[in-house]
């Protein structure tokens, strides 16, 4: 790192603290208060839970376009991995050079590994009135995903087969398709009727759990390892 | 002065120290670490700006939810391609950009 | 159901189906899958001509999704510039997609481009969701979808080169949008709503409002690459596959600047000083100069295109700050609206062609195009039809669109832009010129491979829908004034 | 009071933290005081009211992008490239 470069570094640091900072001190207090429209709202929403209420109601629309970008960052890394078929047959090397052999991992995944699962349909489960949800159980399942995969398993849950492929699509296209089906009942879109409200959402949260959770696996196990230089 | 408030303030102490050291790094794995921590502090200002002097307000805790699935899918590109990249040149860092 | 109820379902439409047919291309990815892509491509296409269609008789549309009305809920919106570049895209990405169906496999080229087609949709989709999106943070969203899509792909044609160029773009796209988040974060905590129909109407002129403003110029500026934040777009532009580098040039690099236009001119426009707005209008300026004096000494006829995107894009910058600060602000508008569609379609065409020309002489420099003229006279034309209208040559849509920018900037006795307008111009015609001379040089060899006649079909018919734009130029232009937040403009 | 004195330390050490993930010379140890920044993090998002968030930003924030970096940087370890620490 050269002075300058430094010096230059720091110049920029200190204006944007500068700019940040004077425009969070000088806010004033907003017109208007959305917290309101939403406690009104909740109730017509079919779930309890307000963060999860503007996730997949008020604003599932941003959720949508979400699970969207997280799909095109799975098929870029599937895109820069592929295996072509003549390189199907030693897939696992692939995975083997990232991992790290060691009994107590292993062990310890054995044991994290049902503790894990509980936790993750826990989140899932909790989301409809506390905090918890989709999302946060999906990570979960990654995490486990990840720890099983370090330990050294070959059959992990993104071994490139079949059905990690249909979990990872069905979460958006579920989603998808529960979105547009209301246009067909002349309905906008997204707009589930209010009684049915909550058990569409409860059922669109399951799949989208699976789905993001392989999805977050999927980023980290098709990274290309050492020795893969296929370029 | 409120919590909600200081922490809006740590947020942009983040964001400008990130922001400098993103412009002055060239590895690229520190460019990425400085945009998580500039995200980070982008998100901190949101909630707690939001929430300064008013109720816990679930609309940008939301926003930051889907924020934080938006950093991570880029960030886990953004690995992808620099792998991909250091494996073909053993450069990490873009072309034309001298090594720190 | 009443015509009203027709017209705004399309407006979801115009996304979702993009998106079903990634989720289709995905289900088993291959390279040409023919007979999927299209239907896809008709089904896209109608839906997007409807959409227009419906704007062009009933005025703005609007689709309030899930029910939940505006600022609690998003809503998309369909003015005529929406609605027009929805068409647009459709049309354009259609015309990508044919040259890519149309390109024969090359055993040797990567397997990755296997996955063309999903991200080719998801672009798609992406496109259409920021041109119709009426909420700051859904605008991030599909600014995000956008940029991850593009990047890939720019990374997947496989070589060194690419992956620099995508890596650059990401980097670039990530500063971007996270500075627009942090203004729009700022404009959440000062008015409490994300609505951009809510926040036209409370903004105020103090320093927090200056602050988010500055920060999502500054973060959109960088994405549409406006000079001098435009030095990831050339390489990135350049080295992609041919129907990829004319969907980022036409189409993606106007999907910031269509979101800072909204925000500037519905947000901004009562508290923005001339002065700020015409240093936006020199930036384009200095970009109009630097990209044309780049494009005439590049060596390659793919970066040649490119930097000559990076001049046009500044034209746009200057359209922008004749509008906010000018006494014409009509005439500006117009000429805006007519630049982004003539550019968009001129400059597919010359990428196409280019592309072809390239894949014919088996080379990507100006220099190895001699003799190229008698052997390719179809790309050839292609590629001089949309140089006419980028120079701004009668009767193109390019020439329509710098008449009205120069008439807005004499109105307002703003001479110096002129200058900048003419002077572009003068160089645009140097390059275009530069690659036609170049062509028209005996060859020293006749050894070029045969193109697909599709090819050029695609690449000429762009090049005419540029020229077209300009001749019949009111019928468009009453549509895109539909919902035009400038005053003085009426469809 | 004892709140007042727990922010201010928390909001110190996501400083400290972060710094450090930029600025230190060792890439590894960038890394690892990354993560600990996504934890102390997590800690600031319960002191908002945000307990969703916090949790999603231990379990992806930290964790995930966490895992994600270190896989990397084993990677730029192995690989037989001596271009940086």
């Amino acid at each position: 790192m050269n002075r300058a470069r430094a010096y230059a570094s720091v110049a920029l640091s200190v204006g944007m603290a500068v700019m940040l900072g004077s425009a969070v001190l000088t806010r004033e207090f907003p017109p208007f208060d959305l917290a309101v429209d939403l406690a009104e709202g909740i109730p017509r929403s079919g779930v309890a839970h307000p963060i999860t209420a503007v996730l997949l109601q008020f604003r599932s629309y941003d959720t949508l376009l979400e699970i969207a970008v997280l799909l095109v960052a799975v098929v870029v890394a599937l895109a820069l991995r592929d295996p072509t078929p003549a390189d199907e047959s030693s897939p696992e090397s692939v995975i083997l050079d990232s991992v790290i052999n060691t009994p107590v991992l292993t062990s310890l995944t054995m044991t994290l590994l049902p503790l894990m699962t509980m936790t993750a349909v826990y989140l899932l489960w909790a989301g409809a009135f506390q905090p918890g949800g989709a999302f946060q159980a999906g990570a979960v399942l990654a995490a486990l995903g990840v720890l099983w995969r370090v330990s050294g398993r070959r059959t992990g849950p993104f071994a490139a087969n079949r059905w990690s492929h249909v979990a990872l699509l069905a979460g958006f296209a579920g989603f998808l398709a529960a979105a547009t089906t209301t246009l067909l009942f002349g309905r906008p879109l997204l707009a589930w009727p209010s009684s049915y409200a909550g058990v569409i959402i409860v059922a669109i949260e399951t799949v989208l759990t699976v789905s993001i959770g392989i999805s977050l696996l999927g980023l980290f196990a098709s990274a290309p390892a050492p020795g893969d230089e296929r370029v | 002065m409120s919590a909600e408030l200081w922490y809006a303030l740590v947020g942009v102490v983040l964001v400008a120290a990130a922001f400098g050291a993103f412009m002055a790094h060239t590895h690229l794995l520190r460019r990425l670490l400085a945009f998580n921590i500039m995200g980070t502090g982008c998100f901190l200002i949101l909630v707690g700006l939001a929430q300064h002097k008013r109720a816990p307000d679930p609309i940008p805790q939301a926003l930051v939810l889907t924020g934080i699935v938006v950093a991570v899918a880029s960030t886990a590109l953004a690995l992808i391609l620099f792998r991909r990249w250091f494996a073909a040149t053993g450069r990490t860092t873009l072309p034309e950009e001298d090594d720190v | 159901m009443t015509e009203a109820f027709v017209g705004a379902s399309l407006l979801p439409l115009a996304i979702v189906v993009p998106l079903v047919w990634a989720v289709l291309a995905l289900v088993r990815p291959r390279r040409r899958p023919t007979f999927l892509v299209l239907p896809g491509l008709v089904s896209w296409v109608t839906i997007c001509a409807g959409l227009w269609w419906y704007t062009s008789r009933l005025g703005v549309l609007t689709h309030v999704l899930g029910a939940w009305p505006e600022p609690l809920g998003i809503a998309l919106r369909a003015d005529g510039l929406g609605s027009t570049m929805a068409l647009l895209t459709s049309v354009i990405g259609s015309a990508c997609a044919l040259y890519r169906l149309w390109t024969p496999i090359d055993a040797d080229a990567s397997e990755a481009q296997r996955w063309f087609w999903p991200l080719f949709f998801m672009l798609g989709a992406a496109l259409n969701a920021v041109w119709l999106a009426a909420d700051l943070f859904n605008m991030y969203v599909g600014l995000e979808l956008l940029g991850l899509s593009a990047v890939g792909l720019v990374a997947i044609s496989g070589r060194a080169n690419a992956l620099a160029a995508a890596l650059r773009y990401l980097f670039a796209a990530l500063l971007g949008s996270l500075a627009y988040l942090l203004g729009v974060a700022l404009l959440y905590a000062a008015y409490g709503s994300l609505a951009l129909s809510s926040l036209a109407a409370l903004a105020a002129p103090d320093t927090i409002t200056y602050v988010a403003l500055a920060l999502i110029t500054a973060g959109l500026c960088l994405k549409t690459a406006l000079f001098p934040l435009h030095a990831w777009l050339p390489p990135a532009h350049g080295v992609s596959l041919t129907p990829v580098s004319a969907l980022l040039s036409a189409l993606v690099v106007k999907a910031s600047f269509v979101m800072l236009l909204r925000i500037m001119v519905g947000v901004g426009v009562t508290i923005i000083s001339p002065s700020l707005a015409q240093g936006l209008g020199a930036l384009g300026a200095g970009a109009i100069v630097w990209g044309g004096w780049q494009a005439l000494r590049h060596a390659e006829l793919k970066m040649l295109v490119a930097h000559s995107t990076v001049a046009q894009l500044g034209y746009l910058f200057v359209g922008m700050a004749l509008l906010l600060s000018g006494s014409a602000p009509e005439l500006a508008w117009d000429g805006l609206m007519l630049q982004l569609v003539a550019h968009a379609l001129a400059k597919s065409a010359m990428f196409l062609a280019s592309g072809t020309l390239i894949a014919a002489v088996g080379s990507s420099r100006v220099t190895d195009l001699s003799g190229v003229s008698r052997h390719m006279p179809l790309a050839l034309f292609a590629f001089g039809l949309s140089g006419v209208s980028l120079m701004g040559l009668p009767p193109s849509g390019g020439f329509s669109a710098k008449w009205l920018l120069l008439q807005s900037a004499l109105a307002s006795g703003q001479w110096h832009w002129a200058v900048a307008l003419i002077g572009g111009g003068a160089l645009t015609a140097g390059y275009v010129f530069r690659v036609l001379s170049a062509s028209f040089k005996q060859g020293t060899g006749d050894k070029f491979d045969r193109t697909p006649l599709g090819w050029d079909l695609v690449s000429l018919l762009l090049a005419a829908g540029a020229i077209v734009v300009g001749v019949v130029a009111t019928g468009p232009l009453a549509v895109l004034r539909i919902g035009a937040p400038v005053a003085g403009v009426t469809p | 009071m004892l709140t007042m004195l727990f922010d201010a330390l928390l909001g110190l050490g996501l400083v400290v933290a972060a710094l450090g993930a930029l600025w230190s010379r060792d890439l590894f140890r960038a890394v690892v005081l990354f993560i600990v920044f996504g934890l102390l993090v997590a800690l600031a998002w319960i002191r908002l009211q945000a307990p969703d968030v916090a949790l999603a930003e231990a379990a992806i924030g930290a964790g995930l992008t966490g895992a994600l970096l270190l896989d990397a940087i084993g990677h730029l370890r192995r690989t037989p490239h001596p271009e940086e620490s």
